[in-house]
């Protein structure tokens, strides 16, 4: 399982949990767990996310790997100007 | 629109009067082209004075100077009679816009323009300049502090054109100078801007003043009050400090966009007391 | 609206065009002479990225008219260069990374030259306020100035060697 | 990893990144030969221009268009309306081009012409008859969340809003761990300040313009000035109904854009134009337009609380930040709100946001969108702390600063970062040290920003003399072509002059993100480097075949291809040139290419030091010296690393002194110029000093980090903090004009 970090707003949608566990080899798995046991951070993914994966920032990559031991952060959809 | 550019002032002059719609004189056009872009002035007539003889020049008078219409403040800024006898005067004209502002803007247009801000106006009210203006019924000679009458607004009718300003022969032992406040240190609207001149006896008192404020009224000010509490002083600190209360009093102006009341009224009597130090300074010779 | 016949010199080229009475110089030499390297910014003065010198002075061709320009000797961005030859402010620009985007470049070298003309050896503060009208978003003007003082420095040299 | 572990990048010695080479399009660019959005024609042109909102809020309840139709030369007429409907993600960019059923906003489109001639096209724009009726405004961001405030969207906010709160407020957020009260147990000593920040705008000088030509069979052409030509071809696509495909989109030289030139405001409009009069239709933003109906930044009020020790140590630190992003939800509250305590390691830390709507046109990104507004709150409450404390601000910030393994106070653990790295080269640099004068102060702030990749691609030709076409698609903003050529004459070990980089349109090559989010030297510079690499297998493969040799034996050296291992010294090497010359006899044209969806950027820290000098009777601040300390991760070309530093601290300084939307009772623009809106001009500045830290990215082959926005993100707290020194007043209002100084000063008696 990987322990996701969700921030502080976005408990409510995980019953108060600052951390969820997941079963997941890569990102879309990740996110299709997430929005699968925790249905109401749906519209969150829906509006966009980023995952911080050991520190670096990923966006898109499916196949991203993450294993139970990453660091694994969601966060709200990064851009830039 | 039509634009011509008579060689003639008669001709200017026939030109304007006989134009039904919205007439406009241009000479530098800094303002005028500025109005046209916005969509804010919508010239039927457009009169380029400039090809007109005399416009351009710069000639001694009385021991003073008289300043064609369409002497730009970069040719100003290099007249080194005009400078030496009113540095004041000039150094207003040149803080108007950038060094391509001043290779077409003038003094006859900023005075035009009439803006509150504009900032040779103190300086010319302080300099006790005058404007000759010529239309269809000859031509008259006014005080500058005469032409504007509101924001935007002259004294002049139509068909009459600003043929030429005179910078009257400066008294010995006088000085004059321009300061204005400005958010940035170039390129803005005057906030507030002060005139000053003033002249001194051979003791060092001051026997003669006039000080004008712009952007603190909906024309610039006089300041009448400001002229009496300098006058027999030896513009010491006391004098200096009773000239600041008298500005300070006697702005009257808005808050908008590029400064508040309390702003415009404190800074007033700072620039007042500044501009006095240097006229004083350029008096003392 | 009938169209003005104007006859004027552009980078000592005489040159004729026709244009409509409230046209500006700056859209005559863009729109009809094809000499796009003056650009307009603001169309109100504030951002100098159309200056053009006309009789040897420096404006913004966005204030002017372009029938103002009979008889006139206009010169713009595209007479600075002298053949294959760069002006040593366009080689300084280049040299320091004085542009990042390059739009306010044209006005800026048209500006400079016209400082040099006349103060060839300008200090820093002189610069700044003489290059005031001309606005750069990228550089903050740092490398800007340098490139200004290192061309004025060597046009100074090659006119002591020259002499 | 991407960084070259078998190069061992901290210790590899490069022969060309890192020098400062001439930019290869350098001279077009002093010549005005460059050609950017407003220069380009096309036979039979007409031009677009668009009816703008004199409104700040009404609806519409009819335009009649008939009589601008009437008028001789005027070939099209349109409103929002001849869109149709449009895909959901794209209703509100459409929107804010044309609007729907209300305008929202002083200068908001309501139709557009196309006509043979700008005086026409003004004529015509007279004879559009629009009906309002006028409804109540709001522009404030406070005034917004009020109960009362006029309601500018009636959907409201999602989910995450509060039952009861202003229909205004459109989103709410939480981050941080810990819990601050605790903090605020330890503390010696707690400030609670509120700030506000006025909006900016990215005042790049080139107006937004474009060309287009939309063809009856869905063929379409399109020339504008933008940061990301993928991203309009996508967006005028979905809006127009054409498939990405058939609309070919070229990117202009772009003078400038700062976030600002990432959407679209005029190109749909001239596309349908377009296709309306099977013309091509060009359109020019008036600066006017640009203030008044393009994206500036949020407008921002915030609450701030941190607890100090005596020592310096922050025991807790809380935020709220309310942000407005005009009309339309998605203002970067929530970047802010992630950045402001991202340089410290804070064991209590949380923030708040909200992203609000108001009567203003939509924001768009601003360079480190949403971070330097908060950063201006948070790093004011420090500074002020130190002050309190008698604490030096450099030394506290290092004491309570992120490293390696600092959890940090958006979530992630950090890895290898720079933030101690700038605040030791601002304590060990001779600004820090200088002797001020009377009225002058000294300020210093530190700020962050992510950074990000994207999608890339490039392609690298070896052509047949030796010299090598690199296509990349990403608009070259500052010197990237040059930071390109670069990274590809370093990998294939050739001159830089023997490389040329353009920029391709979207029909010439796959995807490639905005230019945004500093992502272009580290996305594109790592696909041009794989790309080189990719070339390079191929021209090794080539020499084998030439050796009668196995392509493993092959290894590539200073620009030629050597055999190794056992065949080591049996060929003389040869040169790229030499290989290439014989392609056409060994398979044909040599290429490399590289496609990635680019992630893992590395964050980027900077510590900016600035001295002020205050005008005690008159409120005016002057800029006297300015040092940026900042981390690159690897400079490729210094001097545009530099650039960004510097044009970074100066749009920063700028934005805390005089650039601010002025909005009226009436809730109209007040300064859609650059008379009023005040950027800084060369006569208000000192030289900006430079010290580029590097801190390699692992991300990255050679360790690059985006270095573009970071550098925005400090000066308004530096120079607040600066003012407050110089003058003993604590500004909390943004722009500091000023009258604002003024007053503080004579608050302060």
């Amino acid at each position: 399982m990987v322990k996701v970090a969700i921030w502080g707003s976005l408990r409510e949608a995980t019953e108060g949990a600052a951390e969820v566990e997941v079963e997941a080899a890569n990102l879309r798995q990740l996110l299709d767990g997430l929005a699968e046991r925790h249905p109401a951070i749906r519209p969150q993914i829906e509006r966009g996310v980023s995952v911080s994966i050991d520190g670096l920032i990923f966006n898109d990559s499916w196949f991203q790997p993450v294993s139970p031991d990453s660091e694994v952060v969601l966060l709200p959809r990064i851009v830039g100007g | 629109m039509r634009y011509e550019a008579p060689s003639t002032l008669e001709n200017a002059v026939a030109l304007l009067a006989g134009e039904s719609g919205s007439a406009h004189v241009l000479a530098g056009g800094t303002d005028l082209l500025v109005g046209m872009k916005s969509g804010f002035t919508e010239p039927d007539l457009i009169v380029d004075i400039k090809r007109i003889d005399g416009m351009h020049t710069v000639t001694q008078e009385d021991g003073g100077w008289r300043i064609g219409a369409a002497v730009p403040g970069i040719q100003l800024g290099e007249h080194d009679g005009v400078k030496a006898d009113w540095p004041g005067v000039v150094e207003a004209l040149e803080l108007i816009g950038s060094t391509q502002i001043q290779g077409r803007a003038t003094m006859a247009g900023n005075l035009c323009n009439a803006s509150p801000a504009a900032d040779s106006v103190p300086a010319m009210v302080a300099a006790d300049a005058t404007v000759r203006i010529a239309g269809p019924n000859g031509s008259r000679d006014i005080p500058v502090i005469e032409v504007a009458t509101g924001p935007g607004q002259t004294s002049l009718a139509k068909g009459e054109i600003v043929e030429s300003i005179f910078l009257p022969a400066r008294p010995v032992r006088s000085g004059d100078a321009y300061l204005r406040f400005i958010p940035r240190t170039e390129m803005d609207i005057a906030v507030v801007g002060c005139g000053v001149s003033l002249t001194l006896d051979e003791g060092g008192t001051c026997t003669a003043a006039c000080v004008a404020l712009g952007a603190v009224a909906a024309t610039v000010l006089l300041v009448e009050d400001a002229a009496r509490v300098l006058i027999g002083t030896a513009v010491d600190d006391a004098a200096l400090d009773a000239l600041a209360a008298a500005c300070s009093a006697a702005a009257k102006p808005i808050d908008d966009k590029r400064g508040t009341v309390a702003f415009r009224k404190k800074v007033s009597g700072v620039l007042a007391r500044r501009a006095a130090k240097i006229a004083l300074e350029r008096a003392k010779g | 609206m009938s169209q003005i016949h104007v006859s004027t010199t552009i980078n000592g080229d005489a040159t004729e065009f026709l244009c409509e009475p409230d046209e500006t110089l700056l859209d005559a030499l863009r729109d009809r002479l094809g000499l796009t390297g003056s650009k307009e910014g603001c169309g109100t003065g504030d951002c100098g990225a159309c200056s053009v010198t006309v009789n040897g002075r420096l404006v913004c061709s966005c204030l002017m008219l372009a029938a103002e320009a009979e008889d006139a000797e206009v010169t713009t961005i595209e007479g600075m260069a002298e053949g294959e030859a760069l002006h040593p402010l366009q080689r300084k620009f280049i040299e320091h990374a004085a542009l990042q985007c390059g739009i306010c470049t044209p006005g800026i070298l048209v500006a400079a030259k016209a400082l040099l003309e006349q103060n060839p050896a300008p200090t820093e503060t002189e610069a700044r306020y003489w290059l005031a009208g001309n606005l750069c978003r990228c550089t903050g003007y740092d490398k800007i100035i340098r490139a200004v003082m290192d061309a004025a420095a060597e046009m100074r040299g090659e006119m002591r060697r020259a002499s | 990893m991407a960084l070259d572990d078998k190069l061992g990048v901290k210790d590899r010695t490069f022969k060309i990144v890192g020098t400062r080479p001439n930019r290869p399009d350098g001279i077009d660019k002093v010549t005005g030969r460059a050609r950017f959005g407003a220069d380009m024609n096309a036979p039979g042109m007409l031009t677009g221009h668009v009816l703008r909102s004199p409104h700040p809020h009404a609806r519409i309840r009819a335009i009649d268009t008939s009589k601008a139709e009437a008028l001789p030369g005027v070939k099209a007429v349109i409103t929002a309306k001849d869109f149709g409907h449009v895909p959901d993600d794209m209703a509100d960019v459409l929107d804010h081009c044309l609007a729907g059923d209300k305008v929202l906003y002083d200068g908001h489109g309501v139709a557009a012409i196309a006509a043979v001639s700008p005086a026409v096209a003004k004529q015509a724009l007279k004879l559009i008859d629009v009906d309002y009726e006028v409804l109540p405004h709001v522009t404030d961001v406070d005034a917004a969340m009020k109960p009362d405030a006029p309601v500018i969207r009636e959907a409201g906010g999602d989910e995450t809003v509060p039952d009861g709160m202003s229909k205004n407020a459109m989103h709410r957020f939480e981050f941080g761990h810990g819990d601050p009260e605790t903090g605020f147990g330890e503390a010696d000593l707690v400030i609670e300040r509120s700030f506000r920040t006025e909006a900016a705008h990215q005042g790049y000088i080139e107006p937004n313009a474009c060309l287009a030509t939309l063809a009856p069979d869905g063929q379409a052409e399109l020339w504008c000035c933008t940061q990301g030509h993928y991203a309009v071809r996508d967006m005028c696509a979905a809006i127009l109904g054409l498939d990405k495909g058939m609309l070919r989109v070229t990117a202009s030289e772009i003078g400038g854009g700062f976030g600002g030139k990432t959407t679209v405001f005029i190109e749909p409009i001239a596309l349908m134009l377009s296709k309306k009069t099977g013309r091509p239709v060009k359109m020019v933003m008036t600066r006017d337009e640009v203030f008044r109906a393009s994206g500036p930044t949020a407008s921002t009020s915030s609450d701030v609380k941190i607890g100090m020790t005596k020592d310096g140590t922050i025991t807790g630190a809380f935020a709220e930040f309310r942000y407005q992003g005009g009309a339309y939800p998605g203002s970067p509250v929530e970047f802010g709100a992630m950045a402001c305590f991202a340089p410290y390691d804070l064991k209590h830390v949380k923030t708040v946001g909200w992203d609000v709507v108001t009567n203003r046109p939509k924001q768009a990104a601003y360079r480190a969108p949403g971070a330097p507004m908060a950063a201006f709150a948070t790093e004011s409450v420090i500074d002020e702390l130190c002050q309190k404390l008698g604490l030096d601000p450099v030394e506290t910030r290092l004491k309570n600063a992120a490293s390696e393994g600092t959890k940090s106070a958006y979530g992630p653990t950090f890895p290898q970062i720079g933030v101690k790295a700038t605040l030791e080269a601002a304590k060990a640099h001779p600004h820090y040290a200088a002797p001020l004068g009377p009225n002058q102060g000294r300020g210093v702030a530190t700020g962050f920003w992510f950074n990000f990749g994207g999608n890339t691609c490039v392609s690298l030709n070896v052509n047949a003399d030796g010299t090598v076409s690199l296509t990349e698609g990403n608009p070259d903003i500052g010197g990237s072509r040059a930071s390109m050529t670069m990274m590809a004459a370093e990998e294939l070990g050739i001159p830089y002059d023997r490389i040329r980089t353009v920029i391709a349109d979207t029909g010439s090559l796959g995807l490639n993100d905005v230019t945004d989010g500093s992502r272009v030297t580290f996305a594109v510079g790592l696909s041009t480097i794989k790309a080189a690499r990719d070339a390079i297998r191929v021209m090794c493969e080539r020499a084998a075949m030439v050796w009668g040799i196995d392509p493993d034996a092959v290894e590539w050296e200073d620009g030629h291809a050597k055999p190794a291992g056992p065949n080591a010294g049996q060929f003389p090497p040869m040169s790229l040139a030499e290989i290439a010359a014989q392609a056409s006899n060994t398979g044909g044209p040599i290429a490399g290419h590289h496609e990635v969806n680019a992630e893992g950027a590395g964050v980027s820290f900077a510590t900016h030091l600035v001295d002020s000098e205050v005008d005690p009777e008159t409120g005016a601040v002057k800029t006297l010296r300015y040092t940026v300390f900042q981390d690159a991760g690897k400079a490729v070309h210094p001097s545009y690393v530099e650039g960004q530093f510097q044009g970074g601290a100066v749009q920063g300084i700028g934005w805390a002194l005089n650039e601010e939307y002025i909005y009226g009772e009436d809730g109209k623009l007040q300064n859609a110029g650059f008379l009023d809106y005040r950027v800084p001009v060369a006569s208000d500045l000192p030289m900006i000093d430079t010290v580029i830290l590097e801190i390699p990215n692992p991300g990255h082959p050679y360790g690059v980090r985006g270095v573009g926005e970071t550098s925005i993100v400090p000066p308004l707290a530096a120079i607040a903090n600066s003012v407050s020194n110089a003058a003993g007043v604590r500004l909390t209002d943004i722009p500091m004009s000023p009258p604002k100084v003024l007053e503080a000063i004579d608050a302060a008696g």
